[in-house]
């Protein structure tokens, strides 16, 4: 398992290769990559900000990785989430699970991002052609984490 | 003595990140210390305006009944929206 | 849409950022990438071959993709399945879905992998130390697809 | 003239990859192209012994009521089993 918390870009396929070099008990990897995009809640998008608690944002992310890894029989994850500026179509974040079959792998997956979208201390500041405003929290993800729990 | 810390908005609202406190007596809850902090009246009061504020302590997510202890990190924080 | 089916390998951060590039509207990228593993129903496996139907086999994965997009609110797709020979470790397919949130991107990975199980016309040949031997279809496969119809 | 493929462990079982066959009378359906075959006995035998068998009739996934046409491609071959 690993994280990192950084702000310089990360190289998915070297991810992803790094994490199945030299263990072919690995069938499955499913990952996700989030982008800004140049648009949000009907305003056009120019630049963004991420802010992060240092210290607990590594903790928080190690607990869901953890927690997955109680859920499901998986082998490996990384997790690499940026902070700082980033323009639309940089990559925000990047979640790999690797594993002996698919269906646990995407889960995790899955499972990972939604903790993370409502676990993890990252906000987001926009630049809109209005100003700049902090990114509201979707009920669509609280949503999406309590799926987990049922 | 505590560390305070304020992310995002709240802590753009309220003016500043961090701040050291020396834990005021009766004040050994997290509540009790929100309720301390939005006393202040000032730029403070954006922690009784805020919707939904989050707290950790000691970089764990906590709630309002969570206890305070001397040398505590307490933060308080807007729902996040990484990813 | 971009369906390869091919004998050569493919590089997965290539392929994401081809299908990415230029189109800040995309947020979520959703992959999965699928290797030979060393060991398969408790047998060592040194070596695979992977027949198809050429001509046939990539209809049956743009059908599959059509299905997706139908279903889905998603921007765009890329599969990439390999034939012929791979060893312990190689990647056999790759199935990347593009689109603007992580939820419809998520499932229409899965669906389009578990629908490719089922329906993509390959067939997988395994050496181990006892001889060759025909992969048999997983039971698994076929409830996993029966998901969708729900 | 319709045109037949085999694959994967059906091939090998019956030993070839594909023949063209004169369509025989009464021989309309993939159900009865299928009774013809197996019915040749020796290596075809095999069309029998597999289970759960698949086809296709040009290029799309079928079953054994679909009709087959002069002209057509017809594929039997065992459980997918790619990705």
């Amino acid at each position: 398992m690993s994280v990192s918390v950084q702000q310089q870009d990360f190289d998915v396929g070297a991810e992803i290769a790094a994490l199945t070099a030299g263990r072919p008990q690995i069938g499955a990897v499913a990952s996700f990559v989030g982008l800004v995009r140049d648009a949000n809640d009907g305003a056009g998008v120019s630049r963004m900000e991420l802010e992060h608690y240092p210290g607990m944002t590594e903790k928080a992310l190690e607990d869901i990785v953890a927690e997955a890894r109680t859920r499901w029989d998986i082998m490996d994850v990384r997790v690499i989430h940026r902070y700082g500026p980033l323009r639309p179509g940089e990559r925000i974040v990047l979640v790999i699970v690797a594993g002996a079959h698919r269906g646990e792998a995407f889960a995790a997956c899955e499972f990972i991002m939604d903790y993370l979208k409502t676990r993890a201390p990252f906000w987001k500041k926009e630049k809109t052609a209005a100003g700049e405003r902090w990114v509201e929290a979707r009920e669509a993800d609280d949503e999406a984490v309590r799926r987990w729990s049922s | 003595m505590i560390r305070i810390l304020y992310f995002a908005s709240l802590r753009e609202a309220i003016g500043q990140s961090a701040e050291q406190l020396v834990l005021p007596p009766g004040v050994s809850s997290v509540g009790a210390l929100y309720a301390h902090l939005a006393g202040r009246g000032g730029a403070w009061e954006a922690l009784a305006r805020f919707k939904n504020l989050r707290v950790a302590v000691n970089q764990k997510m906590a709630d309002m009944d969570a206890a305070v202890r001397d040398g505590d990190e307490v933060a308080f924080f807007p729902p996040v929206t990484g990813g």
